[in-house]
This record gives structure tokens, C-alpha cells and sequence, in this order.
């Protein structure tokens, strides 16, 4: 673990944040669908043209947002995800072999990301037993019903989105936004925040901060959030 | 005839008992949130990290941080409260979500289901999916009894890549409402309006129990 | 799982809490020393005169307080804790042989209490290998290192102790008065949320609830709460 | 002669770089807080569920919900967070701690800790020493060189049960500064004001190594 000075961990901007960053890395990335995206990174991402990127991800953004920005230019070269169903050009890529793709049950992708922040190397899930999923894994018995054996990841970087941040580190997430990001903030060796308000230390209550600043190595005001939805639905004013 | 796809979520929300936390999954179980029975209070959780789910914004109120798993925009109840992933499948592993709805492309007459994948032509992932059917203690498939060739959904042996195996318990589909024993098959427990058993035993390829008097559905 | 009604919910005091706690049962008690502590239900379970009990609690109180109360009067068969040092009965009773005890390190106790929650039936930890914790368990090398397999716990009952909560089960807690109470509100088959302060469905922010309703079986206003101070240390105003 | 408790810590405050999360046992290792020096920022993490601990509170301003691992009243710094048991030893597992400083009854040379347990006689627990020690890149011991009966505390092989196993990075005594290389034992880095090399070896019952010039400690 780097011993990341917390008084610096403010960088100016997204660029600043990727020091480091290099080709065939693996690289984790909050959100859900394209709610809670780290938008800022993805962009810097895609500008510094790194290439052969494994993604963590539950999800693989849409054709023209999120990380189908980084399909486009084919800087990703192979997915880790849950579910993928809605970016043509990921279906073209990985049909036609370009891009390797690994999908995992949505919730021992989660667990794989908090064991990773967590120490834990290994654990026990009943998730995928008797699938395609459970191929190869050890499998085990307890109280009767077969659990499958699943790893920790590692990830030299994670990119995630919170709704305010400190200067120390913390993040506080907003609404569904939350969802990958605490877990994948725990787990990069070197995690970048971005946020939509970026305070001084001691303006967040400590009693509700969802993340605490040890997870976080830098951290930077975001701009421009699009915050694009997905599936708008809505109901009549009259129901 | 056969059931209309909100007849089928109406005759699934009959199943609903009141305190509940249930999980409804994209398509036709979405659509059983309409149907909650009177003084039935239930809470519903969407693997994304909502707990207490309300129904869709009025228009002009969308906010791009509240959405449901199949990433539609939605609101949250009075009592609701937001989480992480990892907290999210903590509640559905840990079986703390008492009925989980979910659709399906087959299921087998042992219960084993298969929802995720068409290989070679769909490959969209299974996404929370598989950790819901391993770990709910109660799993009732919501779907067609036939595809759109015509062929049973209710089969012997699942074709396409499992999602998971053994565990659905109970089936509705726009013909009829059916039980899973591992032992003997589908047991039939109800007919739709104006569907003969007939209908519903040329319709299943798998084993299939019709024990007794079958009832029609009530809607 | 039972299929609690979440608007029945509230339950009196902590004596109506108890239904279905009978002699020789596990039951986890939230609290780390004395802070946090279910104070009510401890009382409670000490009025009903339940025995046999088997404890998973991080500490064993002291002697006139916290759990304390109940090893005084025999009723705690067997615990499960990390740290027991400020309680003269329970070395007594422990050296004599009349209290079985069961001694697991902290981190490994919090995630046994989490993995029973979370539905994780077992986990590789680093903690207590080469040690006698270690002993009879099985052991396997992750990344170079020795890790040990520890599985997750089972509580028929748990009893926590929140700040505030609503009548869906939702609670905050405050300060480091959370300690273990949230991954035992998790285990719990039955949990019972004792509160300072109990408030209607929708008056809590929905973004900063510790742990969801989901957890939460039954739930009450606590009163005449003590909230002991084990050791208090201040400094000068001069300093 | 030798340091004092409060000089073992001063010393070990030394070792502190800026920027790191820090865990501190009972004890001497508590006494490090005070000794932080100047332009080196450091957050203080208890494992019972604070990050940014601050001092002792002043009096009459005591809250029983602030605690530090040692049953403390607590203040919380600006920029602190609570969490539960369970995040703060994901913190410790996870080696998101940079220095974790503890207490030992005794220490082998080739990293070897026991500091829990005295069978049949001190039957406290390990608390959360376990966990620290075993995933802690960098572990400083903090004690005294001899117990009360002067028999050295730093061993060949512990006599007592075990906290870790080869996990002791560095240590510091009232006689001297040691660091732990498994292969070869104790290497004497710093001797205490007025120590003899001499007195160091007599005390310590692990091999020693002692190499070039062993300079005084600067406190």
C-alpha cells in the first residue's frame, strides 16, 4: 500500500489524477448502469490513450457515454462485468473476438471487490453453483447447499464517483449513485474520487460519511457531470 | 386466450404477504408492484442499493441518481434507505428478501432455470440473477409458457446455460399457475380463465402433475 | 427467515422483544466495552431469567454492568469474545471451569458476525495463523501468505442498540457506539434494535441509515439508558 | 538508565512519515499521539471505529459514545469518520494502515509476538492484536527490554502463546532501537543515551547482531 500523504491528495484534475497509469492495467470503475460513473476519469482516460485496459465493471456504459467511450477507441481490452446488454458495439466486439469478456454474478462481483479492500482473499458463494460460472472452481458443501470459491480481484487503480468528498479523502454517495463505488474504492490500490462538491476537511459529519478518506489516494473537484439517464421513465401528473 | 403479461403480475402479487421484502426483476415482474392486494404492505428492494422502491417519477422529476436495476428512473418511499452493492447482495445471500420474481427463457421440471444467456446470439450477462436464484428461499418465475415459435418453456431438461439450478419453486405463466416438485415435475395448482388442462399438458415438455380438481385463477 | 411484518414492528419495551427467547440459545449482544451496548435487553433477559445462554459479544462487560449482570447471575453458559480483561467474575468463572469461553481475534469476530449477515457461510483470514486460534482449522496460501478458514456464525437472536430509529427498522448509530452492532444486526436471525430515540417511518434521510429495515425484526424505544463510562480520561483546560 | 515510557514513544513517534494511517495498542503505544513531530501529518485509527482521533477530551465534555479501543473518552479531529467493526478491520486486513504500534510480553528474533495470553494465570484475549499483526506491513513493537523479574523479553522463541508469526518489523526498548531480520535476529540499529552495547547483549536472550558503529538515539 502507498503511504500517500493525506494532505495531498487533491489534484487539480482527472489528467493529474491518472499519474501512473499505464497500458494493460487492470482498472475497477464505479456505477450502475450510467448512474454514479466516475464521467471526469473515463474522459482523462480516453484523452491519455492508454490502451489494453481490463475493466471492472458491472456494467460497460452505452455506444457514446460511460466506459462505451473507451469500446470506441478500443483502448479496453477485456471487460469484467455483470451485465453488458445495452452497447451494441460491445456485442459486435466481443462476438467478433476483439474484446475478451468475463461476466460474474452481479453480487460476487461486489463481494470480490469488498474482499479485495478487505484483506479477505477468498470466500465462499452459493452464486453460480451448477452454471457455466462455477467451471474450474472449487466447490464445498456447508449446511447442506454447494458454495462455489471466489477470489479477491487486485486492481493497481480504481476510479469512482461520489456526491461530496473532503479534502481528507472522505466521501458521502447520493441516492442509487452509490451503488460499485464504496466497495471499488476499497479495493484500488490507488483510488481516485472524483466529486461533485469537493469540501475542506471537518465540513462532512463523521457520523455519516459513507466512505472514509484511508480508501481514497486522490481525490479532485469533477466538472461538467451530464448525469445521463438511462431509461427515463416517468409516470402521468393526473395517476 | 391466456392470461394478459399484467394478468400474470396481478396473479403473482396475489402471492405477496404483508411485511415482505421482495425483489421483482425486469419485464413482467416490474409490473407486479401495480397489483399489491389491499392492506398488504410490502417493501421493495432493487439489487443496484434501494430498499423501499416507489413507483416511477411524474415527469419533470427524474433525478439521474435514483434508479432501479433495470435503470429506470424511479422515486423512493417514505422509510426507503440507499446502499452499496456489496450490502444489496449481503440482503439477498444472507436470504433476508423473502420473495424473489424473476422471468425466464426455461425452466425444468427439478426447478432449474435458465434466464442469462443465448449462446452465440444474446450475451447480455446474468447480472444479479444468479445470486438471487441461489439464495431466495422463494423464487416464482413470471413468463410465457411458450416461446414465440410456439415451443414449451417448461421443459425436462433446460437447453440454454443455467442460471441456476433447483431452486424455483413456482411458476406463473399466461396459462397457468404451477409448483415445482423436484420429485414429480410441475404440479399444476391452477388453470387461467378459459384454459382447458389440455392446453397446459400440450404446452409443458416436462413432467407434469395434474392431481384432483384444478381450479381456475381468481383475478 | 421469518416473514416479519415491517409495520408491526415496534414492539413495547425490551420484555415484549423477547418472545421466542428460550434457555440455551445463541444470542449476539452489539457494544464494544461499554459503549453501544444493549442496555435494555440485557436487563430484560436478566428479569426473564433465560440460561444457558451462549454469547457472541466483543467484550464480556464489567462486573456490576453490560453483561456483566448476566454472568453474575449464572445465566451466560459459554462466550464468544476478543477481549475480555475488565471483569474479575468472569476470569473467576472462567479459571473455575463453570464458564466456557471461546477467544477469536476482533477483525475475525466482525467478519463472522458480517459473513452470517451477508450469506457467506465461510472466509480466508490472515488473523491467527501460527497461533492457537489457528488450531484443528484448515489452512491454504493465498498470494504467498498462510490464511486460515473461518466460517460465519449463527444467531437465532441478536440484540442491538442503535441512536435512533424508525418503525420500518432503519437505524443510525452514533459516534463508536456502532462498533459491532450493524453486522449483528445482520446476523441475527431475530433482531431486536433497542433506540434512544424512536421515529416515525420517513424521518430519517434515507442516505445515511446504517443499516436498512431489512435487518431489523423487532424495535423499541429504550429507556433510562446509563451509558457507562469504563474509562474516562479528559485533560486539563489549561492544555 | 534507559528511556522512559514516554521517551520509547517520542522515539518510535520518529519513525512516523507524513501522510500515514496509524493504529497505536494500549499502553506505550498510546503515549506516540503526543509525540508527533512537526510537519508530519498522521490520522490515528482505532479499531473499534474511528479514523482521525484526536485527544483526550477536556473535562465535563466526555461522551460515552466516543471511545478509543482501550475504553477511552475520545475526541474525534476534523475530518474524522465512525464506522463499524467491520469496515475498520477490512482498514486493517486490507493493509490500508500504514504503521501499527503495539505492546509485547515477548518477541522472537525472527519476528515472532506473543502479547495476549499467560496460560493459566492472564486470560484477557487478543482482542483485535491478531488481525493487526498478521496483515500489518509494518509492525513496531513498543516495551520494556526485560520483564519485571529482568529476564530478557526479546527471545529465541517465545515461550508464551503466540499473537503472529514472523510479522515484527522493528523495536523499540528503554535500551534500544532493533529491527527483526528472520534470518538473522535482532540487528541493533540505535542504543538508548548512555547504554552500553554491552548492556544490550546481557538483555537480550535472541540473537544479536551488531554491526559497524551503533549510534545514540536523538531524542
Amino acid at each position: 500500500m502507498s503511504t500517500t500523504k493525506y494532505i495531498s491528495k487533491v489534484v487539480p484534475d482527472a489528467t493529474a489524477a491518472l499519474e501512473g497509469l499505464e497500458d494493460n492495467m487492470t482498472m475497477m470503475f464505479g456505477g450502475f448502469g450510467l448512474c454514479g460513473i466516475p464521467e471526469n476519469s473515463i474522459s482523462a482516460i480516453r484523452e491519455k490513450g492508454t490502451t489494453g485496459i481490463t475493466c471492472i465493471s458491472n456494467n460497460a456504459g452505452i455506444d457514446d457515454f460511460g466506459l462505451g467511450l473507451l469500446l470506441h477507441t478500443r483502448q479496453i481490452k477485456k471487460m469484467i462485468a455483470s451485465y453488458v446488454g445495452e452497447n451494441d458495439e460491445f456485442e459486435r466486439q466481443m462476438l467478433s473476438g476483439e474484446l475478451e469478456v468475463e461476466l460474474i454474478p452481479q453480487g460476487t462481483l461486489a463481494e470480490r471487490c469488498r474482499a479485495a479492500g478487505a484483506g479477505v482473499p477468498a470466500f465462499y458463494t452459493p452464486a453460480g453453483y451448477g452454471t457455466e460460472v462455477a467451471k474450474g472452481k472449487e466447490m464445498r458443501v456447508f449446511n447442506g447447499k454447494p458454495h462455489i470459491l471466489e477470489h479477491a480481484f487486485e486492481a493497481p487503480f480504481a476510479f469512482v464517483k461520489a456526491w461530496k468528498g473532503d479534502k481528507a479523502g472522505n466521501l458521502i454517495f447520493k441516492g442509487t449513485a452509490r451503488n460499485f463505488n464504496p466497495m471499488m474504492a476499497m479495493a484500488g490500490k490507488i483510488t481516485v474520487a472524483e466529486v461533485e462538491e469537493l469540501v475542506e476537511v471537518g465540513q462532512l459529519e463523521p457520523n455519516s460519511i459513507h466512505i472514509p478518506g484511508i480508501f481514497v489516494q486522490r481525490i479532485f473537484q469533477g466538472v461538467d457531470y451530464e448525469k445521463r439517464i438511462e431509461q427515463r421513465t416517468v409516470r402521468a401528473k393526473s395517476e | 386466450m391466456g392470461l394478459s403479461k399484467d394478468q400474470i403480475a396481478q396473479r403473482i402479487a396475489q402471492e405477496l404477504s404483508d411485511g415482505w421484502y421482495v425483489n421483482l426483476g425486469i419485464g413482467i415482474p416490474t409490473l407486479v408492484a401495480n397489483h399489491i392486494p389491499q392492506g398488504v404492505n410490502v417493501e421493495f428492494q432493487s439489487e443496484n442499493g434501494i430498499l423501499g422502491m416507489g413507483p416511477f417519477p411524474f415527469e419533470g422529476e427524474e433525478d439521474a441518481d435514483l434508479i432501479n436495476a433495470g435503470k429506470q428512473t424511479i422515486t423512493a418511499m417514505p422509510g426507503a434507505s440507499f446502499f452499496s452493492s456489496e450490502l444489496s447482495f449481503a440482503m439477498i445471500r444472507g436470504q433476508h428478501v423473502q420473495l424473489t420474481v424473476l422471468g425466464a427463457m426455461e425452466v425444468s421440471d427439478n426447478g432449474d432455470i435458465a434466464n442469462w444467456k443465448i449462446p452465440g446470439r444474446m450475451v447480455k450477462g446474468m447480472g444479479g440473477a444468479m445470486d438471487l436464484v441461489a439464495s431466495a428461499e422463494n423464487i416464482i418465475v413470471a413468463m410465457q409458457h411458450t416461446n414465440r415459435a410456439g415451443e414449451s418453456k417448461l421443459l425436462t431438461n433446460c437447453s440454454l446455460p443455467l442460471t441456476g439450478v433447483q431452486c424455483v419453486k413456482k411458476i406463473v405463466t399466461d396459462l397457468a399457475v404451477l409448483e415445482v416438485d423436484p420429485e414429480r415435475g410441475f404440479v399444476l395448482l391452477e388453470r387461467a380463465p378459459g384454459v382447458t388442462i389440455d392446453e397446459i399438458r400440450s404446452k409443458t415438455a416436462g413432467r407434469l402433475v395434474v392431481e384432483g380438481n384444478i381450479p381456475e385463477m381468481q383475478l
